[in-house]
This record gives structure tokens, sequence and C-alpha cells, in this order.
């Protein structure tokens, strides 16, 4: 026993850089908060105080990302990364998620009631769910988006795989029970959420064995550890390329590339949109965070056992994406698809392996992460007496009814489809350009083919809306209060300025480029 | 597993001892057995039990290879609380907890095997060419102050914000267990008197009638008879309705009495099926039911309880 | 005899585990198969830990048992919630969203 | 070619091209001449109906008050020495793209000085005449917006510091004429010429538009500075295609044949504007582009050759078809086809007759504004009628128009010391003095077309002003209202005296020299000047006299009688329209239809082929997408196990 005692006095207290860290205790201690309002505040009130905690941490945490700007350190005893990529991700993530979480907050569409359900244990069309008041929201929303964003933080940040696979949790979980909780539609929303939760814990088995292998071939899993392991070593390394190829799975599992997509579609749809959103553009960018710090810092040195690989996913993200998203019917299923597409785009940038490559990727995620929770924001609004009309042929000739909704969404699609003047095409361009000087100039023609075929049917959407004769009975559009209509201008707003003159972020996100090892 | 043989595996340094093969060879198969056991029994509950078995196998595994606190974390949470828990929601779930032996999804079950199988040679293949020859360092310097302490160690400091970061782990799982079972309660609490005022104006003071009554099964599926021969529906607990159309069998509850019983109805039934039976596991919105894919034709269900009526 | 055997092992339960997923109808019992996937993961990283000579894939393991139990926690609540309204866990029934 | 060129022109990077001074105190006013009109018709165009009773008088503002910026400049750059008269003044960055850079700038220099007074001058006396022309009209406002953008886009296009933003200009009066010609859209016969008018310009565009990419291939820029500056260095090959390109651009916006079709229909629009954009103003334009890009015309013989062929065969054509229309407007239309054409062969002489053109430009643009307007009067006096054959005695009912007119018309057939003898005489000698067969032939062509012009024009004046009145019944000629008369006199004072001005002491070739460079007097002259000046009025007298003989003395068939074939050719446009139909829209309508063909078999076979496969894969790989979990789960495992593999091989 005294032994025990004895050694246990050998511990050194680990240091840790709470100033540094704060961006992240922010929003965990926020959501932390949010737990403590969900039982201590009454019930009146509890909308009003989460949905200004929510924002009021993130607005917090946003600040202390910008006081941060420019370091470049290890934290956490190494397991945490404060650089630039990390940063800026993270500075994505909180805008991104700040439009989320005032999607999430809308209560003015539903007659009183937010996307949310009332109250997730009532059964659907029981008597208990009819009692409720139309104006109860499933309050607990909101810690739970603030776990998953201080998730999708800290993923990309994430120095070793250990906290990257804590983190993946950490972001994952509150979206498995997110995706299930939308008010109408609710048997859709709940097959979402049993999906994505069985795919989504399959995908991290994968991820998993994948860390224990590469554990096992280096002996640490501390990214650097990984990379000075990979250099130089005489050991025969199946270890190394098998545990990478399980961590990628993985990876591209979370942001959705072929063949590990399938569950996109699906979750997207069933999903209540605003958790769709938050899902699309946060979870694409952190996962994207943590793709390009796993395969730059930890395996850049073996990228030429990684990048066929990933040519081959590039490749088929990208065509089978474009491709079935031609035929789709729901819009936030074309979204979806649209998604996967853009994944594959976004992985060229990550093939690129060079700077460039990293700063264009960078921009592209942010980019698209705005356009997407734009569009999916005006998805919100086009509504019939069923909840949100989602079909396509309901949305004929929206533009002649309510030209504004319509032009935004099309302006969005535009963007999505990479239309000059929009970000998208700056995103585009960026990543592309950064692949061809890193030698992957096929992928970039099969990117350019692609995005012809996407723009099929984004302008297929626009030209349904504007040059069809409304339905008789067609949706109406809803009034938003000014959580979502924030949200739409801010995802306008980003999409035209960086489209119109992206530089300034392509430099930012050039400075922010290297990564700390 | 005694302290003895733990120290005993422990002295093995870089080869395993006798002790661990004979070990090996008695755990593997019981472990990949059970496995088998978990994706090929028919019942879920004895999939349940045999991964239990196979949780229990590791944890003596993990004690072979000097992973005391481990050995003893997998036993009381994996194997104790984890598989309990999993337990316990089958049997929440247990009304159908067999799998039917009709795989409907073509070509599913020989790819599944077919890729499991190859897969299990790819890693195979691919461990055995990284680690054949390699030396196992052992872990007598790592445990020299105990398997715990040294663990206790890295935890504190090396894997510190790893640690503290599960604490948002558990916190979402509690809060997502709770958002998704707690029913918060509206309105006031009933008192016995206001429940009594409310069954007497409810128009109904006396008890519901009990399931089977007059009828000629006394399952809880089958509706008691009213005196002029038709069916009460109220007899039926909404939930034993719910139920059965839920699983897709056409209840007998919503069946005119006729069909039951085979005699004439004398008089014409009330459409009571558009009122309290229809069931409540549906939004109240129109709802686009996809039509079934062709590969999927409705299940056969095994009708247990009510097809003796 | 080397601890490769004990990878084996755990490369064949993941192995297992997997086509276990694909197997299984019932959500709870594919839950499992994953529950059987992590658990090998965790053999894996103990054997490694061997092999390697610290603790670090004790450690790691360790992780993964708690992360597993807040995963199971989470996951039997999502799955008990769909069985709730659908009066079925039978994932085979949940498949309106396709195509 | 081109690469070894630019590479040279890098070494040079300082080419001995004269770079304009940049603006500075009045001269930071150049850009305020484009950009007041340009206000104005923003004004017009957007203010709406509230703006119909004073919107004219913005109009007339706006040009008066570019006019006044035009003269306060004019006599700035006079306080400058010769060679430092060319002020640049760089406007913004225009097309900032990465080895594709645009600076958008103005060049104020004697040559666009000219021009600059002419436009804005004349444009503005114009602008006063339509405030009474259009009085009646309901759409005022808007014609006066189009006046105003017309006047913008005209001061561009000969402000431009480079070919680029030249072109702009070169499309806004495209542009503002289509609109104009257009203008009476209830016309059937006014909407297809603004259309004609709009499409032969396309093909001339084309033509400017090829030789500025190919400038810009060639030189990497598209400045003037840059082009003329370092056409030196530059091989004679690809000068003559710039030059012929350029030729081609001219010759569709100067009415030039082939592509003088349009201007004769361009007749249907009002007549201000007949008298501004299709006499003095936007017609010569072809003329501007041909003198300002001298410096590659120089280098380019065969170019050159080919302007003075096209001036020669278009001045001829004017001169016919100016012998038999009937419609006042179009004889005049003709022969304005006719003086460019003599503008066009002056300019194809190169630096010899680069003035001269530029001083036939603006002593036409005086006379035959003045003429048009005059025309406008008769026309509105005669309730809109344009047809000679019923007219007739006007000179007593119309004095002041008459006067205007005849003093414009003496100016035309070149009778000293009107403003014409001092240019038309100056290109017959100039032809004369090119030497060679081709000097004689040209020079015999212009001096033969002197005489035809006198001809036709004298016919006119016979067949409006003299012999008996043929009006229609109910007609009541009068004298138009000062505000139109006014300016007719202005520019009848202009026919008189602009000629000789601008000749004595040779002050516009000096004026012009630091432009165009020193007219040469080449070799000696073929025929002495003294001598060629009595053959030609000798030649001009024997036109007047034919005119009056046929026409002044006989009384006018209201119908036009049967004539001969020539007659019959030069009343139908000389088959003008019939050969662009034979030699270019038959062939481009087969042409069409057989690329509408192709695009709907063969192109469009393969895009909506290309769609169907893809919609049809889309369709089957869709299926893939079961719902299943276990089906997703399968795909994963397989992809896994795919990855893995690949990963393997390409390790071994």
């Amino acid at each position: 026993m005294s032994a025990i005692v004895a050694a246990a006095g050998d511990i050194t207290a680990p240091s840790i850089e709470y100033g540094a860290l704060a961006p992240m205790l922010i929003v965990f201690g926020a959501a932390l908060l949010g737990v403590l309002v969900e039982a201590f505040v009454p019930v009146a009130h509890r909308f009003a105080a989460q949905v200004g905690l929510a924002i009021t941490a993130i607005v917090a945490a946003f600040v202390g990302v910008v006081v941060l700007a420019g370091s470049h350190s290890v934290l956490a005893e190494g397991a945490v990364a404060n650089d630039g990529p990390a940063l800026f991700i993270e500075g994505t993530v909180l805008a991104l998620g700040l439009a989320s979480i005032l999607l999430l907050a809308e209560r003015s569409l539903d007659a009183g009631g937010s996307a949310l359900v009332a109250q997730a244990a009532a059964l659907p069309g029981s008597a208990a769910e009819r009692a409720q008041p139309s104006d109860a929201v499933q309050t607990e929303a909101f810690p739970l988006a603030l776990f998953a964003l201080g998730g999708m933080m800290l993923f990309p940040a994430a120095n070793d795989l250990l906290t990257m696979f804590v983190a993946l949790e950490v972001l994952s979980l509150p979206l498995y029970l997110l995706c299930g909780l939308a008010r109408r539609r609710r048997l859709l929303s709940q097959e979402a959420a049993v999906k994505y939760f069985l795919l989504g814990a399959f995908s991290s088995a994968f991820f998993l064995y994948g860390l224990a292998l590469l554990y096992g071939y280096a002996g640490t899993v501390r990214l650097s550890g990984i990379a000075d392991a990979t250099r130089g070593s005489t050991k025969s390394d199946g270890l190394l390329v098998i545990g990478l190829a399980l961590l990628a799975v993985g990876l591209l599992f979370k942001l959705s590339a072929v063949p590990f997509h399938s569950w996109t579609p699906d979750v997207y749809q069933g999903a209540p949109t605003p958790v769709t959103a938050f899902m699309a553009a946060g979870t694409k960018v952190a996962a994207f965070g943590a793709l390009l710090r796993v395969l730059y810092v930890g395996f850049a040195d073996v990228r030429w056992d990684w990048r066929p690989m990933m040519w081959i996913i590039a490749i088929a993200t990208m065509v089978v994406g474009a491709v079935l998203a031609v035929t789709q019917t729901d819009i936030k299923r074309m979204l979806a698809y649209s998604s996967v597409a853009h994944a594959g785009f976004l992985l060229t940038g990550v093939i690129a392996a060079n700077k460039e490559g990293l700063s264009g990727t960078l921009f592209y995620l942010l980019a698209y992460g705005f356009t997407t929770i734009g569009a999916f924001a005006i998805v919100t609004l086009v509504r019939d007496a069923g909840g949100e009309a989602t079909h396509l042929s309901r949305w004929q000739g929206l533009g002649r009814r309510s030209p504004l909704v319509a032009g935004a969404f099309a302006f969005f699609l535009l963007a999505l489809a990479g239309i000059p003047l929009t970000s998208g095409f700056a995103g585009k361009f960026a990543v592309f350009a950064a692949a061809i000087k890193g030698g992957a100039t096929p992928l970039v023609v099969v990117g350019v083919l692609t995005s012809a075929i996407a723009a099929f049917f984004y302008v297929k959407v626009i030209v349904l809306m504007f040059f069809s004769e409304p339905a008789a009975d067609g949706p109406t559009v809803a009034i938003p209060s000014p959580f979502t209509a924030a949200a739409v201008a801010l995802g306008l707003a980003v999409t035209v300025v960086l489209g119109v003159m992206p530089q300034p972020l392509l430099d930012l996100a050039q400075q922010a480029a290297p990564f700390v090892r | 597993m005694t302290s003895l043989t733990l120290n005993s595996l422990a002295l093995a340094a870089s080869h395993m001892s006798t002790a661990e093969t004979v070990g090996f060879w008695i755990l593997a198969p019981i472990a990949l057995l059970g496995a088998l056991g978990v994706i090929f029994a028919r019942s879920a509950v004895h999939a349940g039990l045999l991964l239990g078995l196979v949780m229990l196998s590791l944890g003596v595994v993990y004690g072979v290879q000097d992973a005391q606190f481990l050995m003893f974390v997998q036993l009381i949470v994996y194997a104790g609380a984890v598989m309990s828990l999993f337990l316990f929601v089958l049997m929440l779930v247990g009304i159908d907890s067999s799998d039917s032996l009709v795989e409907t999804l073509r070509a599913q079950r020989p790819l599944a095997l077919l890729l499991g199988l190859g897969f299990a040679v790819l890693l195979v293949a691919g461990i055995a060419d990284a680690t054949t020859g390699t030396t196992s360092a052992g872990l007598e310097e790592a445990n020299a102050d105990g398997n715990v302490l040294g663990l206790a160690k890295l935890l504190f400091t090396r894997y510190v914000f790893a640690f503290e970061l599960t604490s948002a782990l558990l916190i979402t799982a509690a809060l997502g267990a709770m958002v998704l079972t707690h029913r918060e309660k509206i309105g006031p609490k009933l008192t016995q008197k206001m429940m009594m005022q409310e069954r007497v104006r409810g128009g109904r003071p006396s008890p519901l009638p009990g399931p089977g009554v007059f009828a000629r099964s006394n399952a809880v599926g089958t509706p008691a008879l009213l005196p002029d021969g038709t069916a009460a529906s109220e007899s039926v607990s909404p939930s034993v309705a719910q139920t059965l159309a839920g699983r897709g069998v056409e209840s007998v509850v919503g069946r005119h009495p006729a069909t039951i019983d085979a005699q004439p109805a004398p008089v014409e039934p009330e459409s009571f099926e558009a009122e309290s039976f229809q069931p409540e596991t549906f939004e109240a919105e129109p709802f686009e039911w996809a039509p079934s894919s062709p590969e999927s034709p409705p299940e056969p269900e095994p009708a247990t309880t009510e097809e003796d009526a | 005899m080397s601890p490769d055997w004990w990878l084996y092992l755990s490369a064949a339960l993941f192995s297992v585990g997997a086509a276990g997923v694909l197997l299984r109808r019932n959500a709870i019992v594919v839950f499992m198969c994953v529950e059987l996937m992590l658990n090998a993961v965790n053999l894996t990283l103990v054997t490694f830990s061997r092999i390697n000579g610290d603790l670090d894939g004790q450690i790691i393991a360790f992780f993964v048992m708690v992360v597993a139990a807040a995963e199971v926690v989470v996951g039997l609540a999502i799955i008990v919630t769909i069985f709730r309204t659908r009066r079925t866990a039978s994932l085979d029934e949940a498949n309106l969203l396709k195509y | 070619m081109s690469v070894l060129a630019s590479q040279a022109l890098a070494q040079l990077a300082a080419a001995p091209a004269p770079s304009p001074v940049p603006a500075s105190g009045s001269f930071s006013l150049t850009v305020w001449l484009v950009l007041l009109p340009l206000i104005g018709a923003a004004v017009l165009l957007l203010s709406g109906r509230r703006a119909d009773p004073w919107g004219h008088l913005v109009g007339v503002a706006a040009s008066v008050a570019s006019f006044l910026v035009a003269v306060v400049l004019f006599f700035s750059l006079q306080g400058h020495a010769g060679d430092e008269r060319s002020i640049g003044q760089h406007l913004f960055s225009w097309v900032p793209v990465a080895g594709f850079h645009v600076d958008a700038g103005l060049l104020l220099d004697p040559l666009s000085m000219a021009f600059v007074l002419l436009i804005t001058g004349v444009g503005s006396l114009i602008h006063i005449y339509s405030v009474g022309y259009m009085s009646h009209d309901a759409g005022r406002r808007r014609f006066f917006g189009y006046l105003n953008l017309f006047v913008a886009a005209m001061l561009l296009l000969v402000l431009a510091d480079g070919y680029l933003l030249l072109y702009v200009g070169w499309e806004g009066v495209g542009l503002a004429s289509y609109l104009l010609i257009g203008f009476w859209t209830f016309k059937p016969t006014a909407a297809t010429a603004a259309k004609k008018a709009f499409v032969v310009n396309r093909v001339g565009d084309v033509g400017l538009g090829l030789a500025i990419m190919l400038m810009f291939a060639t030189f990497g820029t598209t400045s003037f500075v840059g082009v003329l500056g370092n056409a030196d260095f530059v091989s004679s090959g690809t000068l003559t295609a710039i030059g012929l390109l350029l030729l081609l651009g001219a010759c569709g916006k100067s009415a030039q044949a082939p592509l003088q079709t349009w201007l004769l229909d361009a007749m249907e629009g009002p007549t201000p504007v007949s008298a501004l954009i299709h006499a003095a103003t936007m017609v010569t334009a072809g003329v501007y582009l041909v003198v300002r890009s001298g410096p590659i015309f120089d280098l380019a013989p065969d170019a050159r050759l080919a302007v003075t062929i096209v001036g020669a065969v278009t001045l001829s054509m004017g001169a016919l078809i100016g012998c038999a229309k009937d419609d006042i407007k179009k004889v005049l239309a003709a022969s304005t086809m006719s003086q460019i054409g003599y503008m066009v062969l002056a300019a194809g002489l190169g630096p010899a007759g680069y003035a001269i053109a530029i001083l036939h430009l603006l002593t036409h643009g005086f006379f035959k504004a003045g003429m048009f307007l005059g025309a406008g009067s008769v026309m509105h006096a005669l309730d809109d009628e344009v047809d000679m054959r019923r007219y007739g005695g006007l000179r007593k009912v119309m004095p002041i128009t008459f006067v205007t007119f005849g003093l414009g018309y003496l100016a035309i057939i070149g009778l000293p010391p009107f403003s014409g003898f001092f240019s038309k005489d100056k290109i017959i000698e100039a032809a004369f003095d090119k030497g060679g067969t081709s000097g004689w032939v040209l020079g015999t062509t212009a001096l033969v077309a002197a005489g035809v012009t006198a001809f036709y024009m004298t016919r006119l004046m016979a067949m409006t002003f003299f012999g008996e009145a043929r009006w229609a019944k109910g007609a009541h000629p009068h004298e138009a209202p000062s505000v139109m008369t006014a300016p007719m006199v202005v520019l009848a004072i202009g026919s008189v005296c602009a000629g000789g001005l601008l000749v004595l002491g040779g002050s516009l070739q000096n004026w012009l020299e630091p432009v165009v460079g020193q007219s040469v007097e080449v070799g000696a002259h073929t025929i002495s000047p003294t001598v060629l000046t009595l053959i030609t009025l000798l030649v001009v007298g024997g036109g007047v006299a034919g005119g009056w003989v046929v026409f002044g003395r006989r009384s006018i068939p209201v119908t036009a009688p049967a004539a001969g074939p020539l007659v019959v050719a030069a009343r139908r446009d000389l088959y003008g329209d019939a050969a662009n139909e034979a030699l270019l829209m038959r062939p481009g309508q087969w042409l069409t239809r057989w690329l509408v063909w192709f695009d709907g078999r063969g192109v469009d076979g393969f895009v909506n082929g290309l769609a169907a496969t893809i919609g049809g894969g889309s369709a089957r790989l869709r299926r893939w997408q079961t719902g299943f979990v276990r089906s997703y789960a399968l795909s994963m495992f397989g992809g896994a196990a795919l990855v893995v593999a690949a990963v393997l091989v390409v390790r071994l």
C-alpha cells in the first residue's frame, strides 16, 4: 500500500493549458450548464435559456478562436493540437454551429413548435403526444447540439488517435439522438436515427481496429509518433497500411465518401432539417479536418500508400454522388447526394497532399458549409399541411410564388454547382488547382466532368422552380422568424462574399496551412 | 485465475509460456465459437448470452496478457453491466426476439459470409506479414509498480484530456437516454377524487369488459362479445392491438365478429375500427408509405396468440 | 507459439462480428455484433500492449470500454424508442427511407 | 511567331511609342465628356413618365454641357506643344486577371479632339432640332435618352485609349443605333430595318473582335500605345490580317461595300437620327478606326490597297444609287455612303490621305447633317412625305430650309469656296497622286463620281425645291419652327466655312500631325493641282447641267417611269440585298439548317444519349440504396475489405 502511495507521488500533475483550450471548454461547459438548465429552470423559460446559453457560448468560443489565431502549439499533454488548420476549422464549425442553433431555435414555422419533437418519449400519434402543448420543445436538444459541436471542434484538433476517437464519439452520439427528434414524420426520423447509429457504431469499430493496428505498428497513437515510425522503418508495414486503411474507413464514413456513404441520403432525409443542416455542414467540416490531420501529419511520408486508394474513393464518390443525385425526387435527398459529390471534390484537394491542397480544402469546407446550411435552411421554409414539402414536385413554380426564397435557393444551388461569382466556384478552383499541382490531373478531369453532371440537376431544380406552373395546392413559404432569416442571411452573405472576393479568406487559409507536429 | 498464475504468466518474457499456450487453445475456441454462436443463434437472447460468454473468455485472456485491471473491468463493467443492459432490453423487446431463418435480401447471406471470411484472411495475412518473428517486449517493466498504478499514471498524464472528455460522452449518454424515455408530466397529478369524477363523467362508470368474455378464446387479443354478439372493442388493451398491428398481423380485434366466430351477426357493428382501434403507431399526418420492394415481401409472421381463436 | 496468435484470434472475432452485422436482422443483435467487434479490438490492443511493452494499449482498451458503454446507452435508447413506435426491433422493417 | 514577337516586345518594354501625358488640370474633365451624356441617358431612361415634360431639356443640356467641356479641352489642348497634345486619363483596372491585364483609360489627342468637337457640336445642334421635330411624339423623353446614350457611346469610342474599350463604345453606338432606327416600333419596316442594321453590323463586329484578339495574341496588349507603337516588330502577314479584319469592322459600321445595305434601310428611323448617326458621326467610326490604326496599315500595303478599293467601289455604288432613288432620305443616305467611300479611299492612301479623310469627314459632318435636317424639315412640312415626286416648288414656302439646304448642296458638289470643295478636291488629287495604274483608276473613279454626285444632288434640288408643286391633297407646307431652323442655319454656316477654315494654312493637317504623321507629298503630282481642280469643276459642272436638264426643266411624273436596267438596278440598291441574300444568306441558311440538323441528330443525340445514360445509370444505381441497414453495412464492409486489399496490393 505504501508502495502504491509512493509511486503515485511520482506522477507529475499534467499541465493543461486551459486558456488555449478555452474555445472547446466554453462549448462543453455551456453544454453542461444546459443540462443543469434542464434540471432547474422552469419549463416556461427553458427554451429561451437554452438558446441564449448556446448562442452566447458559441460567440464566446468564436472570440476565443479569433484570439488564439496564429498559435502553433500542442496542448494538454500532447492530446490536442492548437495550430492554424485546427483553429480555422474550429472557427468554421463554430460559425456553422451558430447557424444551426439558430435553425433549431426557429419556432414560428410549425404552429409554435420547432422542428424538434415536443416530447420524444411520447409515442407518435398517441394521446400522450397529442396532449403536449403545441409550443413544447425537447429543449435537451440544445445541450446535445453543443456537445456535438464540441466534438466537432476537437475532432480535427485531436493530436492523437485516441483523442480523435473519443472526439468522434462525442460528436456522433448527440447527432444520433438528434436525428430521431423530428416533430413531423417521426417514423422516418427514428429510422434515420437507428440507421445512423448502427452504421456509425459499425464504422467506429473499423476506426478502432485501425487505431489498434497502428498502435501495434508504431507503439504510440500520437500522430507525430506514427509519422516518426513510418520514417526509416525497416519493419514490414502490413500493420501500417491496414491500420491506415481501416482508420480511413471510419473517417470516410463520417464525411460520406463512397462506398461508405449509404447512410447519408437516408439520414439527411429523415432527420429534422436543422439537424440535417448541422450534420451536413459541421460533421463534414470536422471529419475533413480530421482526415487532413491524419493524412498530412501522420502519414505524409507514406502518401504513396494511401494516394491510390484515395484516388479510387474520390472518383467513386464524385461519380456516385453526382449520378445518383440526378434522379432524386426529394429535395433533402438530392442535397444529400450533392453532399456526397462534394465530399469527392474535397477529397481531390486532400489527395493533392501539398500546401495548396490543405488551404484549398479548408477554403472549400468553409464555403460549402455555409452554402449547404443556407440551402437546408430554405428547405425548412417551404411547407404544407404535412410539414416541410420536400418532394421536388411540390417545388414546382415556387419561383413565381415566392421569388425571394426561390431566388435564394437558386443561388445556393448555383454555388453548390460551382458557378463563377459564387463561393463554390472559388472553392472548386482552389482544390482543383491544388490537385493539378499535386499531380492528380486525371482526378481533376473527373471532377470537372462530374461537376457538369451535378450542375445538371441543380439547374433542373432551378428550372423547376422558375419555369414551371405552380401547382394549384402548392406549398406555402412560411415567414421565418429572425432566427432562420439570420441563418439564411449568413449563408447567403458568405456565399456571395467568398464568390466575389475569395482572396482574403484564401490568404487566411494559406496562413493557417502548416499543421503542428 | 489466481495471482500465482498471473505472476507466472508475467514471467513469460518474450514468448508465450506453455501455460499461455494452453490457455490460448482453451479460450480461443470458446471465444470464437461463442462469437459464431452470436451471429448464428436464432434466438436473440441466446445470442446475448453467447456474447456474454465471449466477453468472459476475453476477460480471462486479458488476465493472461498481464492486463489485470482490464480483466476486472471487462468482467464487471462489460460482461456484467453492459451485457445486463443488453439482456434487459432484449427482454423488453423480447416478443419477437427470434429472427426468421428466411433471408429476404438477395445474396446477403453468402456475401456476408464471404466478406467475413475474406476480411479475416486479409487481416491475418497482413498481421502475419508484419509481426512474424517480432518478439514481445513484455510488460514486466511497465507493470513494475503494478498494473493499476501504471495505468493510472498514463491515464492522468498522457491521456488525461481524453479521460476528461469521456465525461462529455457519459453525460450525453445519460441525457440521451432521458430524452428518449423520460416523459415529463403535463398538468397536475390526478387525485383519486379527480379520477373518480372523470370516470363518472366519462360515460362508463363500470369497469371495461375483460377480453375473451363470451368469445371462443380468452386470449388477450380477442375482444369480448357484447350481448348483441358484436365485439366489445374496448375490452382489448390498446397496446395489444397496437402491437399486433405493428407486427403486421391482422388483429381479430378489428374484424367483424362474424368472421371470428363464423356466426351471422345479428346487428350491424358500429364502425369502431375508425375510432378507437386506429393503431396509434403512426403519425396523424398523411404519411407516404413506400411500397415494399420486390425483394422483401411482408414477412410471414407466425401467429402465436390469436390464430387459434 | 508467439503472441501473434491472439492477434489472429482478434482478427477472426472482428470479422465474425462484422459478418454478424450483415447477417442479423434484430437491431439489438446487430448492435451486439458491433460490441463483439469492439471486444476484438480490445484484444488486439491488449496484445499489442504486451508486444510493445507499454501500457498505452491497455489504456486505450479501457477508453474503448468507456466509450462503448456510453454508446450502448444511447444505442439501446434509440432502439427502444423505435421499438416503441414500430413494435418491432427488426431492421428490415425500418425501410421507409430508400432509393 | 507571336511568341517570338511578344518576347521581343518584352525586351523592348520601353518601346519608342509616344506614351500619353497623364491627365491633369482641366484634362481631368475628359471623363466628363462621356459621363455627362451618360448621366443624361440614365436620368431620362430611368426616371419614367414624370420626366416627360422636361426630359428633352435634360437631354439637350447634357449634350450641350459635353460640348462646352469639349471646347474647354480644345483650348487647353491648343495650349500644349504639338507632341504633348496626347493626354491619357487612366480610369480603372478593368480586367485585372493575372496575365491578362486591361486598363480602362481615355486618350485625348488631336484626332479624338476633332471627333469630340464634331460629335458634341453637331450632336448638340441635332438635339436642339429634335426638340422641335419630336415635339408631338409621345416617346420624346425616351428618344432623347437614346440620343444621349448614343453620344456617350460615340465619345467613348473616340476617346478610348485601347481597342478593347473602343470596342465597348463600338457596340454601344451599335446598340443606340438599333434602338433609334427602330424607335417607331409600330412601323414594321422600322423594326425590320433596325434588325437588319444590327445583324449586318454584327458581321463587321466579328471582324473587329477577331482583330482585337489577334492583337492581344500578338502584342499581349490592346492599348493603342502598345499595339501601334510596336507594330514594327511584327510580321507583315500578321499586320495584314489585323488590317483586313479591322477593315471588315469598318465596313460594317461605315456602310461600305459589301456591308453597305443596312444604311439605306436605316432611314426608317426619325430624321434627326439619320442626321446624327447615319450621316455625321457613327458611320464615320470606320474611318476613325482606319486612321487611328494608321501605323498598322502603313506596314501592311495589301490591307491598305483593300481599303482604297472598298472606298472606291462604295463611292461609285453610292453615287449610282443616289441617282435613282425617289425617297429624299435614301438619296441622302446613298450620298452618305458615297461620301464615306471618299473618306475611306483617302484613308487608304496612307499618311498622304489621313488628314484629308478627316477633313472630308468634318466638312461632310456639317453639310450632310444640315441637308438631313433640311430633309426633315421638308418632311415635317409635308406630313412625313418622303417621295420627292410629291415635292416640288418648295423654295417659296420654305425659304430658310431652301437656303440652308442649298448651301449644303453647293458644299457637297464641291463648288468653291464651299467646304466640300476643299476636301473632295484634295481626295481626288491624292488619289491621282498615288501613282501607277491604281492611282489612275482610283482618281478617275473619284472624279467621275464627283460628277455623278453633282448630277443626283441637282436632281434632288430640282425635284424638291423647283418646278411645280406636286404635293398630296390637303398638304399645307410651312416653314419649320425656329428651334428647328436655327440648327439648320448653324450647320449651313458650317457647310460654307468649315472647309476653308480647316484648310487655311494647313491648320487641320498641322493639328492632326502628332497623330497621323506629316502628310508627305508622294512624288510628283500626276496632274498638276490647278489643272485637276479645273477638270473636277468641269465634271461637276457637267453633272449639274445634266441634272438640271433632265429634272429641272421637265415636269416630274408623280409615279416613277419605266427605266433602263441601270436605273432599275440602282433603284434596287444595285442588288446589294439580293447579292447578300444569294451569297451569304442562302448559304448561311443552308449551313444553319445543316447545323441544326447535325445539332439535333448528332450533338443533341450525343448529349441526349449521355443524359439518358446518366439518368438510366442513376435510376439503376438508385436501386442499390435499398433502405436496408444491412445492405448498407454490406457495402461498407465490402468497401473496407477492398480498401484493405488495395493498400496491401499497392504495398506488395
